[in-house]
């Protein structure tokens, strides 16, 4: 589907209509000095926002909320959130030292978002993409219902568009408050991919600081690519539970970026300012409308790959 | 009856029926000596029944978990074996490792052929070991998978029974990327083109249990629980306590009954009173009726359907709103 | 298909015809005793035979030929030889210490056999199955252009004829002295493995002692079912290989069956004495002509499973 | 030329050759001070020269295992890179290991969009250890197949290099089902609707290399060997001495030429004199576009035609007498 098709059909749709949120922008939570987690160094913070949240000293990988991570790997504007409105209810009228609702609503407030993902479509280097970014931020990026169900429409578009589809996850898990129904939230996320899958899809997951359980069991883990950021903790159990139960220390590399590469986990670990370059060059490389298509349509090569946008220059000289 | 009924070992909750039984018993052993005392044993021996019954219908969620963890509690393979002495395992995921907490095989259930699997705990400290108390490894989680495809290829319905604390939360199970190993499983069951019937036996924990839980049909025993994130996990992360335990139990809504007003599973089947470690035959009799029953319908629908029946049913859930 | 349809069809196959070996039988070569392997007890050959070559002391499992082997899986009669007449040819002219085509006659004379694996079609309990049996005592069992063209064509026979496969290997591995030929055994026969898979074939592999290299890489590891016998070795390298390369002592049950059922390499260990219950359970088990179909043509339980031989009978107590 | 071939470490049947080297470049440091020795400086060059030509005309088997497996000669991460500088390489098998002695993935080449696996043995010694002398675990066969299932499901068509020894034979590799591993390989290879093409390089070693070996068209270097077991094992089982080696590099027929002969290879790729290793990115060159003229051959089929042409082409490899 091309990127301008997409645009003209989604002006037909009522609901999409109104909630356009071009251009992205929101307030800054961070104040005006920012000290770096691993080498200490104090960073002005605007730089480090201009710096796409990595200090300039030791690269360490700061943690990005979803609305920027969206600003870094979409074309300027060309972001459109889906299922804005989305929020959350209380299907267990769940209460612990406070009441579930409650907590929602701090959430809300200290990250300036209505769940702890956004989704939507966008083009990267002109290729149109399903988008969504989870925000750890907002309820420590857990997933309750609506991260279940906006992911899940989010791969139900890719699927119907025949467009690939990008997740960065950052999570804590799943969201205890909502009981059961945050654990069929896994299920349902990977049922979805399956049917993506089984269209020929592309789907591209990115693993950033931190992403863990329930998350890291279904969606996160079952990308066609699955790309880690530079020192992002990814797991499933959480490292002080696994101390707890084997009782033994863990090696201090354990469950970063780097060790999932070694153990063959994640196909690359792509340093935040290579990584809209990456994507766009996975994504042209892969033709998601060729996939379950017979080759001779293609009728020989050059046909065959004219999403191609690399090209070997060595074999010319 | 009563004489089985002496070797369980009594729950905390069931204190008061165990000191009853106890006095009973103290009495009948001086009834030779003066017969006076049958009819206090008579009156004891109502209270006793009465209370019993009490005491099972008002189950907290607590009393709940303590029965689903019962020691003897029956596991998968005593289900497996009791439904078809004739069970025939299949061990392995042919890559290195056949995980003991993982169990499956080809089993013959009220005349439907299908594919087991089933998590296992383990009675013995030996056999606890070995199963390491019920929780799989990935290697657990990838055997039950070959064994998924293997049924699909075959036309074979498939059963699982749960019965999990969860995955293990080990140095190894985390280099063989445990999170990948749930979520195939996740992934492929959605895809399966057999029926799948799940049942909660016992501990239904988390992403570990759910990871052989896809099913188009999905029953919990009486007695069971399933929840999201173990119960003290969870008191530990949202109290910060440890005695909150029977709090997080009840505010996770995870017992059989809760679960299904939740609408995510299809039937609560009834266990022997007190719990299905009362009577293991039983208990297998009235599960194994429930499965081939929901398995016979099952089968009346085409491949398409049975996928397309249990995709729907995973798509359904959730609660939020828009707008 | 019916076992009686195949043995009418059979009949007009006129190189069959010229084939049938009923019934079977050869002379033996064991003299009148033989001193067991593992317990050093000395058995009366005769004896041990009718015990299926296990010491009835310490139950180790002698290997057993092809012919043997064969009468103790098959309905008596029933084995119909295919592919009776194929002989080696010597591609590469090999010469070693001796000229191939000499160690070819020797080999023959020694086992008695024309080459290292016998394939047919047989009834277990009354079902067609396609089954073949190697025999180490020819050339070591390997696998040289005839064990792969039998092989593969006892697959294409059950891929026609919609009937279980069952191949028990034993083999030193490839015949070097068929170079690249016999390598690519490996490829030919897993290749008709694949378009048997594909058309829902129920392929029972038995390893037995022992079973290794080129065998162990193609066939006998592509079962759906992977049966081996107690106490054979099998691997893919060579326990003298792996501990030259290694330097270091490998654990006595090394290579085992036991440590391979330990290790999730085969399905069951199952003992010679129930090998036939098992494997006519195993094929009543699984309706090969059910395979791929829509389990709607089945009308409900009862049909779907109208080859189910095992019947429940603790339900009905 | 000059300059770059000196770096080259000679092999033991090139010390000819080496010896005139020396010799000239002896009288070439005379020449300030005695210029007629420039007559006797041209006449060695001659020699060299024709020397030099005779020397890789009459190459014994034996010769061609010494360059195959030369140290310097070019790996598959070499190819990948010179054909490609943006070639994406993609790693693990997601279940616990990536192995660095199998080498995969994105690779453009002469403008063709493909999935490309290959061996790798290593150059330096660190190298060399991390990458076990080119010999892949059960895990990296595992790796090479999920990119071969990737390549399958966007239609992105296969290159592998095949330079190795063999599979590893050690413990944990047996224990991880190192037969198994190679075996669903050859199974899957089989049943791509892909076109593959592969190249030996290098060493082709026996099963270790027939598993990413089952393409539709099948190359060799000029100098690359290939054979159902290392001639050295040949050597130990067939003489029992180690001597022999020459002579089971002989009968096993083994060198690019022989397997043309025999049928079992499409096409053998010229090197540069001498061997690859003397010149990198002409070899590259010259092997890339057999590669995409292949390719495009290939490309040209439907999927359906691309598996039968696979399967038909191993299907008749054998040689036997029916009565
Ligand atoms: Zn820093
Ligand atoms: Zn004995």
């Amino acid at each position: 589907m091309d990127l301008k098709e997409w645009f003209a059909s989604r002006q037909k749709r009522k609901e999409l209509q109104e909630n356009i949120k071009l251009p992205l922008t929101t307030e800054d939570y961070c104040a005006l000095w920012t000290q770096c987690f691993q080498c200490r160094e104090l960073l002005y913070t605007k730089d480090l926002r201009a710096n796409l949240q990595v200090c300039p000293k030791c690269q360490y990988h700061f943690r990005v909320g979803a609305l920027d991570r969206i600003d870094q790997i979409a074309d300027p504007g060309s972001f459109v959130e889906l299922d804005a409105e989305m929020t959350s209810a209380d299907p267990l009228n769940f209460f612990d030292t406070e009441a579930y609702a409650k907590r929602q609503k701090e959430a809300c407030r200290k990250s300036g978002l209505k769940e702890a993902v956004l989704t939507g479509i966008c083009a990267i280097d002109s290729q149109p993409v399903a988008l969504g970014a989870m925000d750890f931020g907002h309820f420590g990026g857990s997933m309750g219902s609506v991260v279940g169900e906006k992911v899940t429409r989010l791969a139900e578009e890719a699927t119907n568009n025949k467009i690939p589809l990008i997740v960065v996850s950052s999570s804590g898990g799943a969201r205890m408050q909502e009981g059961i129904l945050s654990l069929m939230q896994m299920a349902k996320t990977s049922s979805a991919l399956k049917s993506y899958h089984e269209a020929g899809g592309l789907y591209i997951s990115i693993l950033a600081e931190p992403t863990f359980g329930g998350v890291t069991a279904s969606f996160a883990m079952l990308g066609d690519l699955v790309i880690a950021e530079p020192g992002a903790r990814i797991g499933f159990a959480g490292r002080r539970v696994i101390e707890q139960t084997i009782r033994q220390k863990l090696p201090a590399d354990f469950q970063t970026a780097e060790y999932l590469l070694k153990h063959g986990q994640v196909d690359m670990v792509v340093e935040r300012a290579r990584l809209k370059e990456v994507l766009s060059r996975l994504v042209s490389f892969h033709d998601v409308n060729q996939a379950g298509k017979n080759a001779a349509d293609a009728n020989g090569a050059g046909e065959n790959n004219r999403n191609g946008a690399v090209k070997s220059e060595q074999l010319a000289k | 009856m009563a004489s089985t009924e002496k070797k369980i070992v009594p729950l905390e909750f069931e204190q008061p029926l165990a000191v009853l039984a106890q006095q009973i018993e103290a009495l009948e052993r001086q009834l030779g000596d003066n017969p006076d005392l049958e009819g206090d044993i008579d009156r004891l021996q109502e209270q006793y029944n009465l209370l019993k019954k009490s005491l099972y219908v008002n189950l907290r969620p607590i009393d709940h978990l303590a029965i689903a963890r019962h020691s003897q509690r029956p596991y998968s393979r005593d289900y497996f074996s009791l439904w078809d002495p004739q069970f025939m395992e299949l061990h392995g995921d042919r890559k290195g490792a056949d995980d003991a907490a993982m169990v499956g095989g080809l089993l013959n259930l009220g005349g439907i052929n299908m594919v087991a699997v089933g998590t296992q705990k383990g009675r013995s400290i030996k056999e606890k070991q070995a199963c390491n108390f019920g929780m799989p490894q990935p290697e657990g989680y990838r055997k039950a998978l070959r064994l998924f495809k293997h049924a699909d290829k075959y036309g074979l319905p498939i059963l699982t029974l749960i019965d999990t604390p969860g995955a293990y939360p080990g140095l190894s199970a985390e280099e063989h990327n445990q999170a990948q190993a749930i979520a195939e499983n996740l992934f492929e069951l959605a895809g399966l083109r057999v029926p799948v019937v799940a049942v909660v036996t016992g501990e239904g924990g988390s992403g570990g249990a759910l990871a052989i839980g896809v099913a188009n049909r999905i029953l919990m025993l009486e007695h069971s629980v399933y929840s999201v994130i173990s119960p003290e996990g969870c008191a530990s992360i949202l109290w910060r306590s440890n005695d909150k335990v029977p709090d997080a139990c009840q505010a996770m809504k995870m017992t059989a009954r809760e679960i299904l007003q939740l609408g995510v599973i299809d039937e609560v089947i009834d266990e022997p009173l007190g719990g299905a470690h009362h009577d293991h035959q039983l208990a297998a009799r009235n599960l194994g009726e429930a499965i081939v029953r929901q398995m016979k319908s099952l089968l009346k629908m085409s491949k398409d359907e049975i996928r397309i029946d249990r995709q729907s049913k995973f798509r359904a859930f959730g609660a939020f709103a828009e707008n």
